[in-house]
């Protein structure tokens, strides 16, 4: 199959098509809108369901509702829209219901711009509301690691009856490349045994997250902790680049992580031995892969890059628990930190003069 | 009146509201002294000085579902009486 | 089961029909509501008009964040507990993804008309063939008895506790007005638990909810005036007297939309 | 071998088009490329540019601080352009709306007047496709007048197709005029 | 002025008020009902401003409203409704008005049930909704405690233009205690420059959390960052309860941290060297008085116990940087651990046999 | 500035009066609204209105997420951007700690009617003192033009490419009517862009809406049918044909509710 | 029919959407063939036909606030014409 | 020096009021005190309890594993707790209600007929009162007699002003009732 030019909230959707996902809710926000747009021409045409909800309140419990079906349901939006989802993700995690949420983040806080940012890193990876569980999360890169990962997330979600996010940035949305489309997924035609389907020949099936009683309560959560164990130790990915023999290692996830190979590349052009860990999934964070790489000895220095003001350097400084110094150059508000701005710093960190430096500041966490 | 009805009472699942007792048109529901397992005094049929027609008004208003209602088959009609769901 | 009968001379029990048992759609067990709290006998009444139109099979409860959080446990049927005020939506969803299934949320009034009213509305704007009980006992029973939008004028209530004051505190919300003139509601109904005819009354306009949804007309809503014995601090009769005679004023009963389908019927 | 182009103008001068022409004809060649526009929110006015970064190994950084070549299709655009083009890199101009002097001397620099070429082939539309040809000619962006053309052939929308061949004869305008340039004593 | 026995949620109400709260804007929910009824009761007997919003969202943006015309407002509510204030919480804090914000946390994920946790600490530390901001969150032990930070707490929102939460539990909702009430503050008359109040005799102000451009939005979070970093300077606060010569610190926050203060007292009984290190401010985290406490060197290995599945345990974890080994005794859904359930734990960690084991199993991450 | 005049016998304009000129209550810079967009127009009648009844130094605008968006940069009054769909509830906040204050919202359709349906629906039952210019323009302008609850049925927009189909997506929502039921509102009137005569119109709607703030009445609300040019795909003024061929008849104008203290002025 | 009022355009606000030449009643309004500094070819006054009465209709429509309207004070009346704002 | 006492019973039966009336008078007499309720949603019936603790230092739990003392109004409650008592513990039963013997042996176990002594003193409802009083009298609760009557003085709420008498006599017929249960022969 050859390569198609597509844009990333297009191919996004249609890849989700091709996964399998049979239902979509969402409401319009930039720069993801051209995913739901997408899916309220194909949904149709495919005779699945679309519908633009209310807001983004009733789109995640729209979700909530279809994923209680046990249907492949999806929705997607960007940061002021996924703040507003925190409760109904909350709830969906409690009630160990799937679903595969697209979160295309922009520039805050508040209403910001719309602008590329990773300024949603804690709100989806630390919480995405109260209470103790955590979602898939997932961090292409690139249009085809999206699709890719997209492609998977309905079977990660079921598997683990959980939320799988994908979560990209403005950019991503907003970019073409060329990508090669995977084939329509089949799917079996049975629905799972807890889902609502209408208590036809066996006792009514119930999904809730409430559980009075602490000893109630505690007892789920003691079973999505076991759960989130299981994903722990079966799911972290990664990807390094040139890092077999780096001493400094750039940790970056998502568009910053592909713009770091370029880097990266123009360092090793320059003699240095620095090379990218970049996660994919960013919970379960890949806590063994990168002890591992620190664990050779080889790596000397780390450099995390981030669109936001450091919040994934809180989890590398704890996996890396200061056995060799981190160093912080973030861009927020919709700035992209470039090749160029990176270079310098990386040249400090080898000992090197740092040259011209970047146009703009780095900013230091 | 001779008895047309009668009700069969869950006591253990009342709540010993009263609802029942004041709509009962022959006043025959009254509640009993004693306490069911939950502590509250339930409801009983005292058919003493009047006579429960089967109406289902009680089951009607009964928030807890503790009614089940018989009646006598009416005869006169031609056709059969039929199982009327309460309300 | 204890059968307390002081009967004279009466005819074997055997020699009756049952004309009132426990409907198959309500789950054998007992519920959590206050005695003599009308939640009781709404639920009653949906799991009647289930049974009596044979989908209780088919059939999906949405069960609320208030007093009635548990009804997903009290029919005898699939069920889910919806965040608060999102049951329309959490609707939505399982209707849109099985059209043939018969969806009803059970919805109280803080619920439904306080933080779920843009759900609602919009639920009702699209024409969601889902069916809507509406409880309003013009309290938030569940939290300790606060002001709710459908509280009435100088009522005190733990919120409120100068008596609701409709300059500051706003006016009650008449939400099955409100619905009723959007062409994707098909029936619309307010109803009250306060006597035994109105009780009837209220079973009929259930049905005629489901109904729609089953001929697929659009959204059907049943408002039902309940009472609070505990948060009103009265006893359960003076409760329904106190319907009848302050709330029914304020909420006027009556059909305020009926599709022209259901009007045909009989 | 990575190449990076930065296309930008007026809103309706089609640099988003022309832009995604080339990355079309790059992606139809089997080289990697990225295209990738700046976007706002919907207010009109103001200008559109768009980086396309063509080469032959995947593409790390769709977005450059300083691109090779930079087509500049209004005065705002040159202006802010202007410095940025990488020292030896490109820049085309459009003379028809750009009259003050480019400044820069360490960089190849094209004035075209592709507005005019564009309406005498039909339509001052076609501008953007005049410049396109004209950076074909003028940098080295990876792909051959053959694969630009193709990418007409197959991505100009179908309320255009009665204007697909004063598009290749725009493209082949824009290129010629260059190579006539190049020809002309300096 | 003499002590009186005062319920958690109203005594919090209580010192709001003396304060100088001058509105409150909520939702019920329990635990946090008595809060706002309250409120309901006392706020209009002094003339000033009580509203119930129509859910939290109303209340969150209806408080955005009240702080933009430089008004001292509050609101309160437990987990749920918090997570449905995210996006208003990101607005405000990039508007960067003042606010004070109760939670009263309940059991979750998603309904949950309404006992006592501490679940709501990654979204109210690391996150509250999209972008770069941290409230400054202050997490007392007792009633008297939660009196005097909510006390100050307006003064600190108004230094900094900031969020100021005070992170409770159910239990600290409904608990009484015997407290002093401190009396009604005094506030000057003006209204800081930036308020709303209406254009009179000079320029409009404007209350906003847009920036379009990648530029003036980066600029926004350099300053909010910048503030961010004079707060972690300057508003640091912790306890520490018999940690003098400590070998085994417990860190607890909250509830838990004053119940450890039994489990400590009961250790020292047995002889074990134990103390406790109780964070007041969980962001800014004091991390240097805890720093400073690892660089004795006395510390042999630390027991984190938090009533979640190990939320702050990360920050500990980041803090500590392996220097000693970190432990985890997590109880979730409402149940609290106790001092008999931290006790055998403790004794363990000081390499005693660990005696008669809790009832119920500890939770360890 | 340019004065292109190709006058011929003209006398002096000096000798003449200003009829016409910038309101003060409109800032000095451009907006960023398209060409022909009636955003613009509905900007400076409001700024005509609070110029008129002198309340300029004490009002305080609400900005919505939507075109709008920079609507508190444009008026020379303190204003302040809500979140999206919640300045009702912004307001209420900015009005009763500043109930001497006049607070006015400007929403979009979407903003309004979609998202923040609950805030609006409970300011007004609540009869908050505040105004809202509720701009309908059948869709999602800012965002890219997609459906919002107001598109006309059959109509296409980037979310409803086959035409919005009211079977599935839903029925035009008529928020004005709604409203105009509650007792808290005390004025709501629908309005429209489509020629100067209903432009006039319009202005006085807006100025009764500020009036029953100032009077204390409740909550003033004027829908205003607006145009999009750029993503209805057509020119200016198709634009209004399209409003008064299309949009009207869907969205009948006139008022909707005039509290009687609105009706004893002149 | 003598002129009787005119307007001052401020050319750098207008957008050129048409509007004001739809709508004035004595089709005085064309728009320029020239840009002006955002890119529109702004409305201009052309009286060669016919004459502004200074009726405003124009600034009524006009998005853009580009119109200041003058017209000659009404003596007949004896009230004085009081400066009107447009709609 | 610190005490723990449960105080646990159906919901109507006053055992969060009983529960408050130990803190009062602790705090009134410049003790340390926590008052923490179990608390659940507004689900009628089912049983209620509060814990207390009382100190001269200050609380650190509020909540204990195995407190010192309970006051068990109802069976449900005798049952949960009389496990739960510590070693050398006192635990206060309502003879009314229970009837089933008590198994522990490393604990003072007083079975008291509150709700009839109540009842001749005017209200069952006082049985709380009556219970106080006798846990007064058998465990060392840190205050005194005088300041638990001095609470009830105090804390009352007004609509049961004229049952203050009363209640003064309930809680020294509970006293009583320990008093001369101890002079008895076992
Ligand atoms: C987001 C959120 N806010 C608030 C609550 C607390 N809460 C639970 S039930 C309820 C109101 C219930 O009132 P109503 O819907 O009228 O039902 P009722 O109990 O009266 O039947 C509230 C506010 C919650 N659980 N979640
Ligand atoms: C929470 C949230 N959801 C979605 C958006 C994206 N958004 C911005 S404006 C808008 C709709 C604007 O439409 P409308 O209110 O009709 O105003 P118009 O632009 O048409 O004037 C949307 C959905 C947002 N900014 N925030
Ligand atoms: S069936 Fe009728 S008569 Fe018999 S007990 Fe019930 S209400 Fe009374
Ligand atoms: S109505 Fe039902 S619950 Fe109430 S007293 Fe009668 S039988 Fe008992
Ligand atoms: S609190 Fe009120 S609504 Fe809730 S169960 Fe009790 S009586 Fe019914
Ligand atoms: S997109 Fe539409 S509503 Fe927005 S400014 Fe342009 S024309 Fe006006
Ligand atoms: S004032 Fe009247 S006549 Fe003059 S230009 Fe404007 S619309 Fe035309
Ligand atoms: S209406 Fe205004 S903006 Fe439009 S063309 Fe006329 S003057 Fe220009
Ligand atoms: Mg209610
Ligand atoms: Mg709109």
């Amino acid at each position: 199959m050859s390569k198609e030019l597509w844009k990333g909230n297009e191919a996004l959707a249609e890849a989700a098509i091709r996964a399998g996902a049979e239902a979509f809710f969402g409401y319009p926000i930039t720069p993801q809108s051209e995913l739901l747009e997408y899916m309220s021409r194909r949904m149709p045409e495919l005779g699945r369901v679309f519908l633009q909800a209310e807001s983004e309140i009733g789109a995640i419990n729209m979700v909530y509702g279809a994923a209680s079906a046990g249907v492949r349901v999806m929705t997607s939006s960007s940061s002021p829209g996924i703040s507003l989802m925190q409760e109904g993700l909350s709830y969906i995690a409690g009630s160990e219901v799937p679903v595969v949420l697209v979160d295309i983040m922009r520039g805050g806080p508040g209403l910001g711009n719309i602008q590329p940012s990773q300024g949603d890193y804690n709100q989806m990876v630390k919480s995405a509301g109260h209470g103790d569980f955590h979602s898939i999360v997932l961090a292409p890169s690139t249009l085809q690691e999206a699709i890719d990962l997209i492609y998977d997330s309905f079977e990660l979600a079921f598997r683990y009856r959980t939320i799988v996010v994908i979560l990209g940035d403005g950019s991503l949305g907003q970019m073409m490349e060329p990508v090669e489309m995977p084939p329509f997924k089949e799917w079996p035609n049975e629905r799972p045994d807890w889902a609502l389907r209408g208590a036809k020949g066996r006792p009514p099936n119930l999904i809730t997250s409430l559980y009075l009683g602490a000893e109630k309560l505690e007892a789920l959560n003691l079973r999505l902790q076991e759960k989130l164990a299981r994903i722990k130790a079966h799911e972290q990915r990664h990807a390094t680049f040139m890092a077999e023999d780096a001493e400094t290692l750039i940790v970056a996830f998502g568009t910053v992580g592909r713009i770091a190979t370029s880097a990266v590349r123009q360092a090793r052009a320059e003699g240095m031995k620095v090379g990218l860990f970049r996660p994919i999934t960013l919970w379960p964070w890949p806590e063994e892969a990168l002890d591992a790489l620190l664990e050779t000895g080889r790596i000397k220095n780390i450099l995390v890059v981030e669109m936001n003001a450091g919040q994934m350097l809180e989890d590398v400084e704890r996996i890396v628990a200061r056995r060799v110094p981190v160093r912080f150059y973030g861009r927020m508000g919709g700035a992209i930190p470039l090749p160029d701005d990176i270079l310098p710093i990386l040249r400090e960190m080898q000992g090197r003069p740092a040259g011209e430096m970047a146009a703009t500041e780095p900013v230091l966490a | 009146m001779a008895t047309r009805g009668t009700v069969l009472i869950d006591s253990d699942r009342c709540k010993g509201c009263q609802l029942c007792v004041h709509v009962c048109p022959q006043g025959v529901l009254k509640m009993s002294e004693g306490y069911n397992a939950k502590g509250y005094h339930p409801v009983m049929l005292d058919e003493s000085e009047n006579h429960c027609t089967g109406c289902a008004v009680c089951a009607v208003i009964c928030p807890d579902v503790v009614f089940t209602v018989f009646r006598m088959p009416v005869k006169r009609k031609g056709r059969p009486a039929r199982q009327a769901l309460a309300a | 089961m204890a059968i307390a009968t002081l009967s004279t001379e009466k005819p074997p029990i055997e020699a009756m029909e049952v004309v009132y048992k426990r409907p198959e759609s309500l789950a054998e067990v007992q519920t959590h509501y206050c005695p003599g709290c009308t939640h009781g006998i709404i639920h009653r009444l949906v799991a009647e008009v289930i049974d009596e139109l044979g989908v209780r099979e088919k059939t999906i409860g949405v069960a609320p964040v208030g007093c009635a959080v548990f009804a997903y446990q009290y029919f005898n049927v699939d069920g889910c507990e919806a965040a608060h005020g999102r049951a329309p939506a959490m609707a939505t969803g399982l209707k849109r993804v099985m059209p043939d299934r018969i969806i009803f949320t059970y919805q109280g009034d803080g619920d439904l008309a306080s933080i779920g009213g843009n759900e609602i509305m919009h639920a009702a704007a699209r024409g969601e063939n889902i069916t809507v009980i509406f409880v309003n006992n013009a309290n938030y029973g569940m939290t300790g008895g606060q002001m709710a939008p459908t509280t009435l004028p100088g009522m005190v209530t733990t919120s409120s506790p100068y008596g609701r004051d409709v300059k500051t505190q706003g006016y009650p919300v008449h939400i099955t007005e409100m619905l009723a003139i959007m062409p994707g509601v098909a029936y619309a109904s307010r109803n009250s638990m306060h006597s035994v005819a109105e009780i009837r009354k209220t079973k009929k306009a259930i049905r005629k909810a489901f109904e729609a949804q089953i001929k697929g007309l659009g959204l059907g809503i049943v408002e039902i005036l309940s009472s609070c014995p505990t948060n009103w601090r009265m006893d359960p009769f003076e409760s329904l007297e106190f319907i009848r005679d302050h709330m029914v004023p304020v909420f006027p009963l009556g059909e305020y939309k009926v599709h022209d389908e259901l009007k045909r019927r009989k | 071998m990575e190449r990076s182009v930065v296309f930008a103008g007026f809103g309706g001068q089609g640099v988003l088009f022309a832009g995604q022409l080339l990355a079309h004809a790059a992606a139809d060649a089997g080289l990697h490329v990225t295209w990738i526009p700046s976007y706002g929110p919907e207010m009109r006015g103001g200008t559109a540019n768009c980086t396309v970064v063509v080469g032959d190994e995947p593409i790390g950084s769709p977005l450059v601080r300083h691109p090779d070549m930079v087509v500049a299709m209004n005065l705002p655009s040159t202006d802010k352009y202007e410095p940025l083009v990488k020292p030896g890199g490109v820049l085309i101009v459009n003379g028809s709306l750009v009259t003050r002097p480019i400044e820069r001397e360490d960089i190849q620099v094209i004035v075209i007047p592709a507005n005019e070429m564009a309406e005498k082939l039909g339509s001052q539309r076609m501008a953007n496709v005049v410049m396109l040809g004209a950076l074909q000619e003028a940098g080295d962006i990876l792909v051959g007048m053959e694969d630009l053309e193709e990418a007409l052939r197959n991505y100009l929308p179908a309320r255009h197709a009665h204007l697909l061949e004063a598009n290749i004869q725009a493209l082949h305008a824009g290129a010629a005029f260059v190579r006539e340039r190049a020809l002309a004593p300096a």
